[in-house]
């Protein structure tokens, strides 16, 4: 359904004055994406209200839907129909979709959940916030991996939004897009380059690779296993009980359960230096750190620069374009040795966890800059730096 | 029926079906492919077009990985939600939605209201043994009042909830009511579902003879006991339950409506 | 005669096919399948007048009912 | 953003800032996105558009801003702000203090009457909500205030590029009369300089 003479209606190439929100709506678009549900939630509700208008300009179709489980629950029905779907939420409704995105991982259900985060726990507030971070990775109910992408720009709205739906069809996964206020609310200029230069990923078929319905496996055949949809005449039984490949759930036994989970987290996991990336700069010769992600990067860059022009500190910056899968072997190429790691979030550190995890061997002082609720002003983080080194 | 199910998979077996003895959901399954045998056959309808939905508990079961149609057994109380998915990515799809009581009215109460209210285009089969079979014979909200169960031990302080009547004040465009003793009503009452466009609820009340410990041969006879059609009841029948279809409307499903909204960009 | 398929693989032994019938051309039995249910046997199938409610009424598929030649 | 910069291309270039505050309805924020959408769309500078808010949609508090560079921006906040456009008392007694030393001051006399150390700043009065109301509707009043910005900030945007940031931004059919109260606000300003 994603062809037809609604194509014209999506963002030409061009340059566009956009909100975040609108401009991951608008790469949503242009990722083929078809279904659209929600429910209103600060600050996630522009998302919403954007793909309200645009959704069926474009031959989609947009629900809102009595809640956030339902809107989640939705994505699923819409993938296995044959669509590309997302939602966009905050945290308290991200709460709400973690049972679905379990039931979307083990039953390999691309989808797309963007999340906007706000401060909490509780109704917290609805300013900015990477509270959600591992939630994103441990939020959801059993073992099973998960891709989370932090955008840092509006263009990254657009084109982490893309790139989000690609890894959900390549990989046959839920991926999550976690943006923080400050970036989904900002206003900046998108650069849409032409259609053809855009890469656009679908998901596998069967029909594509010769096998029949006979002998179809809906979760075999290969990492990925091809994805045949409701529909196309193989009789596809969804399961979200541990199952064989073939989706029998007859017999249970531990061998079917530890199959069954270890290709999920080895789908993911195993394929971390393929899916997951990170953006360095100043980082050869540097003894000194700063590691971000998402908007707190916007700071982030703004203080290294000053401290390094300034101050004349020695200083190297590393941002996570990915959350999950952690990409620890990008930031081991990256930083072989470090004397002080800087971590600005907006939490008390959360992804420090796993940056020491990944770089503890090599690096004895890791120093979080927490700022709740609010985005990092410039001088806090470089206030840190400066009297820390 | 049993060309609509599959007896063997690529790993094994998958026949009998995972439900005790006696259960009435079996007999629902049977009544559901019987109605389907009629659509394909009568509507010359194809068989990828059919999309059977479900949620989690013992009918949800139903659609696991028995049926040879394309189907969803997926989170328990989101069978709608899912389903509505399905619906907005295909409008074409025929969706059978299978559900327990506790599934639909508790968990997936707000699901229901909301499907009703839409008049998605569902014909929802819901399967109402008073209690919650697989987790092992608990209260549910269509539980009788004062009804013994292992979460009420003192007898049920609560109503029951009438599934029936929320639909059709929910707005659902056909609302129905029969048991599993009313075979040849349930199969003609699934054929005219699965034809109607919009919401189609369908409760039928289902025996659970384990947890209500008791012949299954005698609860359907109880069944035939305990109801009247509505239509025909009398003042002595006012403690019974009114079975038949209680409304039939065609106001236009949820993608009729979103349909008029895309038009508008077609060309 | 019509002829009545039990199939032992799938029948559970709730005997509701024989409380159905409306000429009693099924009965119980002292047959016991792999699982330990008690299966239904026919009786007198020239009593049957086909009339598929056991075969729609089974919970578990284990019944066909055939309408053949031999009326 | 490249994958890996070379540290000789990223100096920064220098960030022009402006804030606008005052009461929800006032115009704040779409004051901000016409002037962050012209100096972006039709100037080809790079600038960011943010803006804070609370949870009530009218009359709380609120603000505005607009950062503007020939290079990346990255702290996409104002640090400093060379113009503070304040239509509220309240706005301009809480953002003042932020406003760099002989930065550039818009008002609304109508809303603010107390002005703390008016010499610091170069102060410029503009009765944008009496002039909109006299035209027909407040509404009309973030034109006029755009109209009396634009000579103060006339060196870095163009008076046409403003104008059709305007345009892309209101009721088509309400572009004629939102050109009328940017020509009021322009004259008002150039009547006071001149």
């Amino acid at each position: 359904m994603s062809k037809g003479p609604q194509e014209r209606h999506l963002l030409k190439p061009g340059r566009y004055y956009l909100q975040g929100s609108e401009a991951c709506v608008e790469g949503a678009l242009m990722a083929g994406c078809r279904v659209f549900a929600g429910y209103p939630i600060t600050p996630a509700s522009e998302a919403m209200e954007h793909a309200a208008r645009r959704f069926p300009q474009v031959g989609g179709r947009f629900i809102q839907m009595e809640d956030e489980i339902g809107s989640a629950s939705v994505l699923i029905g819409a993938s296995w129909g044959g669509a590309k779907a997302m939602t966009a939420t905050s945290s308290p409704g991200f709460s709400l979709m973690q049972e679905a995105i379990s039931i979307g991982i083990i039953s390999e259900t691309p989808m797309v959940i963007v999340d906007i985060q706000r401060p909490g726990p509780g109704q917290g507030y609805i300013t900015a916030s990477q509270e959600d971070v591992m939630q994103a990775r441990w939020g959801h109910h059993g073992e099973g991996s998960i891709i989370a992408l932090a955008p840092a720009s509006v263009q990254e709205m657009f084109d982490l939004t893309i790139q989000a739906f690609n890894l959900s069809e390549k990989w046959r996964t839920p991926v999550l897009v976690m943006a923080e206020e400050p970036v989904a609310h900002l206003r900046e200029l998108l650069r849409v380059g032409a259609r053809a230069d855009i890469g656009i990923i679908n998901r596998s078929k069967p029909q594509d690779l010769g096998i029949q319905p006979d002998d179809y496996l809906p979760w075999g055949h290969d990492v990925v296993a091809p994805m045949a949809n409701w529909g196309e005449g193989y009789s596809v039984n969804f399961v979200g009980l541990v199952h064989k490949e073939d989706g029998n759930v007859t017999d249970w036994s531990s061998e079917v359960n530890c199959n069954c989970t270890k290709r999920l987290l080895s789908k993911i996991e195993g394929n971390a230096r393929e899916i997951a990336q990170i953006e360095t700069r100043f980082v050869e010769g540097s003894r000194n750190f700063v590691i971000s992600y998402g908007s707190v990067s916007r700071t982030a860059i703004e203080a290294v620069m000053e401290a390094r022009e300034q101050n004349g500190i020695d200083l190297g910056y590393v941002r996570l374009k990915t959350l999950w899968p952690f990409p620890e072997e990008n930031l081991r190429a990256a930083i072989t040795s470090a004397d002080t790691i800087f971590i600005p979030e907006m939490n008390f550190g959360m992804m420090r966890h796993p940056i020491v995890e990944a770089l503890g061997d090599r690096c004895r002082n890791f120093v979080s800059i927490p700022s709740l609720g609010i985005l990092h002003s410039p001088e806090l983080i470089l206030s840190k730096i400066v009297e820390v080194t | 029926m049993l060309k609509y199910l599959k007896e063997e998979g690529l790993m094994g077996p998958r026949l009998p079906l995972l439900l005790c003895p006696g259960c009435g959901h079996g007999q629902v399954l049977n009544y559901t492919l019987h109605a389907v045998d009629r659509i394909i056959k009568e509507d010359k309808m194809a068989k990828e077009k059919l999309l059977f939905i479900s949620g989690v508990g013992c009918s949800s079961r139903l659609t696991s990985h028995y049926l040879n149609f394309d189907s969803g057994w997926t989170i328990h109380g989101r069978a709608l939600a899912v389903a509505t998915g399905a619906l907005l990515a295909n409008p074409e799809f025929r969706v059978v939605v299978f559900s327990g009581d506790g599934d639909m009215a508790s968990i997936g109460g707000n699901h229901f209201i909301h499907a009703c209210r839409r008049n998605m285009d569902l014909t929802i089969v819901c399967m109402n043994n008073g209690l919650y079979g697989m987790t092992g014979g608990q209260q549910a909200p269509t539980s009788p009042r004062d009804m013994i169960t292992t979460t009420t031990p003192y007898g049920n302080p609560e109503e029951a909830f009438d599934l029936c009547k929320m639909a059709e004040v929910a707005g659902a465009n056909f609302v129905a009511r029969w048991t599993t003793a009313h075979p040849h009503q349930v199969v003609k009452t699934i054929v005219k579902g699965i034809r109607k466009k919009g919401t189609a609820f369908i409760e039928i009340l289902s025996q659970c003879p384990v947890h209500r410990k008791a012949n299954p041969a005698d609860m359907l006879e109880t069944f035939k006991k305990m109801t009247v059609p509505w239509a025909k009841a009398k003042e002595e029948d006012k403690d019974k339950i009114p079975i038949g279809e209680f409304c039939d409307h065609d106001k236009p499903d949820w993608n009729a409506s979103y349909e008029k909204i895309l038009d508008q960009y077609k060309s | 005669m019509p002829k009545l398929w039990i199939d032992e693989r799938y029948c559970k032994g709730c005997l509701i096919c024989v409380e159905v019938c409306p000429t009693s051309a099924i009965a119980s039995s002292d047959r016991i399948n792999a699982r330990g249910y008690v299966i239904p046997v026919e009786k007198d199938m020239s009593i049957c007048k086909v009339c598929g409610l056991c075969e729609l009424m089974c919970p578990d598929f284990a019944i066909a009912i055939e309408e053949t030649d031999f009326k | 953003m490249l994958e890996k910069e070379d540290i000789s291309k990223v100096s920064r270039s220098k960030r022009f800032e402006i804030r606008i505050a005052g009461f929800g309805g006032q115009g704040v924020v779409t004051i901000g996105r016409i002037l962050g959408e012209a100096f972006a769309i039709y100037e080809g500078k790079n600038s960011t558009n943010s803006q804070s808010y609370g949870p009530e949609s009218r009359g709380g508090a609120c603000k505005s801003e607009v950062v503007v560079s020939d290079g990346e921006i990255y702290y996409p906040n104002v640090r400093r702000p060379d113009v503070l456009i304040a239509l509220s008392q309240k706005a301009l007694d809480t953002y003042l203090p932020d406003l760099k030393e002989g930065g550039l001051l818009l008002i609304d006399p109508t809303s603010v009457k107390d002005i703390p150390f008016p010499d610091k700043y170069r102060i410029h009065k503009i009765a944008a909500m009496e002039i909109a109301h006299r035209m027909g509707s407040v509404k009309y009043q973030n034109s006029v205030a755009l109209g009396a910005l634009h000579p103060l900030i006339g060196d870095i945007l163009e008076e046409s590029s403003l104008r059709k940031a305007i345009a892309d931004s209101v009721p088509v059919e309400t572009v004629a009369v939102n050109m009328q109260a940017f020509d009021k606000g322009l004259d008002s300003a150039q009547r006071k300089s001149g």
